[in-house]
């Protein structure tokens, strides 16, 4: 057993600076504009004071305001306008305020850009990064609070990246920048203030579809994303005090999905727990579990899923939000129970 | 202008304005208050600047009559006659909010005043005014629909989709954009490339008027006569009011990207002492009213304060209907 | 064992006629405009020549041209005009000419129509239902060939339903329209040809939210919706022939989505194939296994699903089409495999 | 009419013209009889009608511009010099097509001739080809991008969310409608409350032009002074070309419900007949040359069907970049 920042596999080491999630997105962004001039980024206020959750703070003034594009406020239409960049030579960022607005932009990322390359006969590459910021717990409600993260898992030619650590926040981001094909990427805004260490620099690059191990343990696996990561994380620490040693694994693609990952660990642990922002219906966790079902995986204990209720929706009401999005002590039950 | 109009434009309905835009102001300044005691979470979006557009507005339309807001939309549903109770229960999600406390700053919603939504999603809710419309013509009733919304807002599709259909149909909707010159940080012309939004209107064969925003008589008489239009069968108009917004965007929002200046210039032509003038009120009377108003304000949030929260159980049946 | 006609529990009785899906779905549209004056239907095209896919032949010349109203090109649009009108008193039905045509009206869908009736405190209705016409074999290409069955399962607020015969085609449709929850209702386009019998009354109105077991066995459980219904009770009657007897359950909601008879039906058999046409990730195949898995569930042979390959997008190429989508045989095989 | 356009224009560049709108309008006759023989499958969308809209515009760009297209689009892709075998090869679904047999006739795309996109969902097309415009621009060529769209795409809220980004940011483009009078089976003032869409070019500051889409010359007059336009910095532009389509919407359309006389009328103002007067073609001239273009046109369908199909294998590598 050991703690979060030492178990990191890759990319955290004594190099390492402390950062917020928020400052590695920063620096991911910085970096990737910074190597590549064909890569642009561009959203609504995304030039201006930072951007709306100051994760862009500087870009514009050091990269210019071509570079670092407000636009107006029409997600389907600057996804259409990014993908007809990425087909002529240049490596788009946009960024999409809330993840709720993705399907605003609905056409352009369901029909136009996983299909692209498929449908043109392999002529192009589409080399397209949706920033998707997302989740619940700020209070703002029942159309603003959404992760969106699996809703277009079920998309070929899509690839689909979460990120719930600073760490991952920066390598999973220039992983997905530098991806020829398009990626969305999601961020969670309540985690923009979370502070970790980051190792920045080149060699710190995500490979593409796999997830990590950022606690090792022997007793259950614990697969999260996003704020759920963190809370798996904090829930993992509070089990240990109790001798219960949980392993934790952050799915950072969905597509690829990782699921060789999640079977090494759960070969050592015999039992899976999903924490997920959302219900379980149609989501990530289902189609792992699953995917274990059909290969007649054997384990110690049913595989559980701590999710979003089936029957709500996100109020704004604060202590009712509290109580509808899982929290470390959620996950920690579960645990508890799977390894009754 | 019309008969209607006129009758209307009376004095005693002006001084109730007058009495309005001010509630609505000292209302939206006291949610910076609350907000700072963690009454209020999450977000909110203020319109101080903006009262002679949703009084001079809301004022032209019958209570049989449908409207549509936005998240920056405290203002148009007290001008609906929201109690402010209601609408600062809201904000505090408790029981005591129109929506019971589940919907927040961004969804006033009110349907006993068929204030039949309000849309935190950009051009939203400009096509469900549309429907409304065509419901109220199809149900052989002579409703009409006022659906308000932003200059930022007129860039996105569902604008272009909602008038293109109102106009083709001949739809009972007003349309009333809010320009206040910024959709969040980003002033007009950096996202639009015009200035008059207005303009927009000939792309539908609409009529499009530009109106004074700071003006509450000029803004009623022009909806009047746009409700009228509807009324009688003749179709959507584009409204553009001219407007500003005192504070940033929401309320993490300094606003510092404004030019130096720009807000102590609109502060000069300020909608409530604009009318105030008109009607010739006295320091004193204005004083009165101001303590008057002020004291139902805090009366009203101390009230909806007092309220339980919804439980989950209640909630659930909200998802769907029974 | 018996045969599917024999097999319908409920609606198909000595009255039915037959009928082809396409009258059905037609069938289903004039009762329901004709029973409630607030029944409008919408889209592109409807009221003219009898719709692209004939589905609302004569409609518009018996209901007029304003209760069956032809739309300008915008589904983001016109789904929110029904949704404004089913607020004020109406209860529209709106026609997406294609499935893949919802991301078009992704926020319409996602955003409003589902959480309409939550944000304003359970203060109204939302009767809105989306006739979706979907689904590959039509040579069509790879942005006219979803079926999007699966796409808005994850969002409660939403009924989501199926259709896979004629007569659920009929009864499924009309307790969609009758709901006062909005509704997204799939149809097939592979399917309109297809006759069976039809029981057209008031008292063949779907119940929401039941499956239909549509032929009895004992030996394994195929869940299937929309076309791969159809090749599902293809492939039993083909197995039948070989002695093997396969239970055929119609999954006619996935929102709600009825766990229940699945699980009467697994408990008999103890063996599931899930037949869909769609990715296996994120959709309702794989929420149903992982249901079972983290119940539990012990069965006879693993879970088994035809779906969908991962890899790939629906191309034009009509050979390779035909390739990809699951065959009746695919489906036989697959159940062979499970009684191994 | 910049000098650019004079020196086009010349006598031998409008032979060519006139050639490549009867190779476009026999291409398209050929595909009904390769339906009939279940050669080609699934559906298509004929161009009959068009053809001096395709091919006067398309020629009026350079083979460094980029140009999108429609479902609509087999005769822009031969108007830009797509070999009739390539354009045949995808109906066919044959790895002779230019896009090896998986996109169909909606999608014929050929990247080597900058013809970057063929759309077969509404209003998609026009961001792309703003991006392109703006990639262009900001990578510091002086290419421009041509979009092509229909009468019915008009009303979508991507038309509306593309003219505006093109407008605010001067993107080099060019959007041309071609104003066929039909979107599917409904006339154009079921749908949209104008008849000339080129009104909405006001609703974004942009120049809006009308051009007679049967005429050839004038089409290529009106696209080549907007594209001089767009390489000059100046912006982008919309037109109209008033066209008419031959055939039904697609295979399925019998296209019943045209007013009786409507076909008839256009087709006395036949796109190539007109062209040909004006070359003074003789009516031997003018069959030898359908002929030749005949005999290529049956060439190239038995060419392309020769091809192999493409393997599941090489379309996987189609799903992701290597
Ligand atoms: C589809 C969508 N995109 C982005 C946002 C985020 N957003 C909220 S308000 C706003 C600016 C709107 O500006 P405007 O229409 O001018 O209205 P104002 O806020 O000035 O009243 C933006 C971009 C949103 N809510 N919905
Ligand atoms: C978003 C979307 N909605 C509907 C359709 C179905 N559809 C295909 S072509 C068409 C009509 C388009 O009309 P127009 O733009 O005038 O082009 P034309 O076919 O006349 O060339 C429609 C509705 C589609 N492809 N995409
Ligand atoms: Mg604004
Ligand atoms: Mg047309």
């Amino acid at each position: 057993m050991s703690t979060q920042l030492e178990s990191k596999p890759a990319g955290v080491g004594s190099d390492a600076a402390e950062l917020t999630y928020r400052e590695a997105i920063n620096a991911a962004l910085e970096d990737e504009l910074e190597s590549d001039p064909a890569v642009i980024l561009m959203g609504e206020d995304v030039a201006t004071a930072g951007g709306v959750f100051k994760t862009n703070e500087g870009l514009s003034d050091r990269f210019g305001r071509e570079r670092v594009r407000n636009t107006p406020i029409c997600e389907n239409g600057f996804v259409g306008v990014a993908l007809g960049m990425a087909v002529t030579g240049m490596r788009p960022v946009v960024e999409i305020m809330f993840s709720d607005f993705l399907p605003t932009a609905g056409d352009a990322i369901v029909n136009e850009l996983p299909k692209y390359r498929f449908m043109c006969g392999g002529q192009c590459e589409v080399p397209v990064t949706v920033r998707s910021i997302g989740g619940a717990t700020g209070r703002f409600g029942t159309q603003h609070s959404a992760t969106g993260e699996s809703w277009y898992m079920a998309l070929p030619g899509l690839k689909v990246a979460t990120a719930g650590t600073p760490d991952s926040a920066y390598s999973v981001l220039r992983a997905a920048i530098r991806s020829n094909d398009p990626v969305v990427f999601f961020e969670h805004r309540g985690l923009y203030g979370r502070k970790g260490p980051v190792r920045r620099g080149d060699d710190n690059i995500a490979a593409v579809g796999d997830a990590a191990v950022l606690r090792e343990g022997s007793d259950v696996t614990i697969v999260a994303t996003l704020l759920m990561l963190d809370r798996a994380l904090i829930a993992a620490e509070q089990l240990a005090e109790n001798g219960v040693d949980a392993e934790v694994v952050e799915l950072r693609w969905l597509r690829p999905l990782d699921t060789e990952s999640v079977r090494r660990s759960v070969e050592k642990t015999g039992r899976l727990v999903v924490a997920e922002e959302q219900v379980h219906a149609a989501g990530w966790g289902a189609t792992l579990i699953s995917q274990f079902a059909m290969e007649g995986f054997e384990w110690k204990s049913r595989p559980r899923a701590v999710s979003l209720p089936d029957n709500l929706l996100i109020p704004y009401t604060p202590e009712l939000e509290d109580t509808v999005v899982p929290s470390a002590e959620r996950i920690a039950d579960e645990v508890r129970a799977a390894l009754k | 202008m019309t008969t209607v109009v006129e009758t209307k434009s009376g004095a005693d309905q002006r001084t109730g304005w007058y009495r309005r835009m001010l509630e609505i102001r000292l209302f939206e300044d006291k949610v910076q208050e609350l907000f700072m005691q963690g009454k209020i979470q999450g977000t909110t979006h203020l319109c101080q600047g903006h009262e002679a557009v949703s009084v001079g507005a809301v004022s032209a339309i019958e209570a049989r009559d449908y409207l549509t807001i936005t998240y920056r939309g405290h203002g148009h549903a007290l001008a609906r006659g929201m109690s402010m109770v209601a609408a600062y229960g809201e904000l505090m999600g408790r029981t005591s909010g129109c929506c019971n406390g589940v919907g927040g700053s961004m969804h006033l919603t009110d349907f006993s005043k068929n204030l039949i939504g309000a849309f935190a999603i950009i051009g939203a809710g400009l096509p469900v005014a549309v429907g409304a419309g065509l419901s109220a013509k199809m149900r052989g009733t002579d409703s009409v629909a006022l659906s308000f919304s932003g200059d930022g807002g007129s860039n996105i599709g569902t604008f272009h989709e909602a008038l293109n259909m109102a106009a083709v149909w001949k739809v009972p909707v007003v349309f009333v954009i809010e320009n206040n010159l910024y959709g969040e940080y980003s002033p007009i012309r950096e996202t639009t490339p015009l200035d008059d939004l207005a303009e927009r209107a000939k792309g539908y064969a609409m009529p499009g008027v530009i109106v004074d925003g700071q003006d509450v008589d000029a803004v009623h008489a022009v909806v009047a006569e746009a409700v009228a239009r509807a009324r009688a069968g003749e179709g959507p108009t584009l409204i553009e009011a001219k407007t500003y917004r005192y504070r940033g965007h929401s309320r993490t929002d300094p606003a510092k990207y404004r030019a130096e200046g720009e807000l102590e210039r609109w502060k000069l032509r300020d909608p409530i002492v604009i009318l105030g003038d008109r009607l010739g009120l006295s320091d004193d009377e204005r004083k009165s009213l101001q303590d008057e108003v002020q004291a139902a304000v805090d009366a009203a949030a101390v009230e909806a304060e007092q309220a339980p929260l919804p439980t989950l159980e209640e909630i659930e049946n909200y998802v769907y209907a029974a």
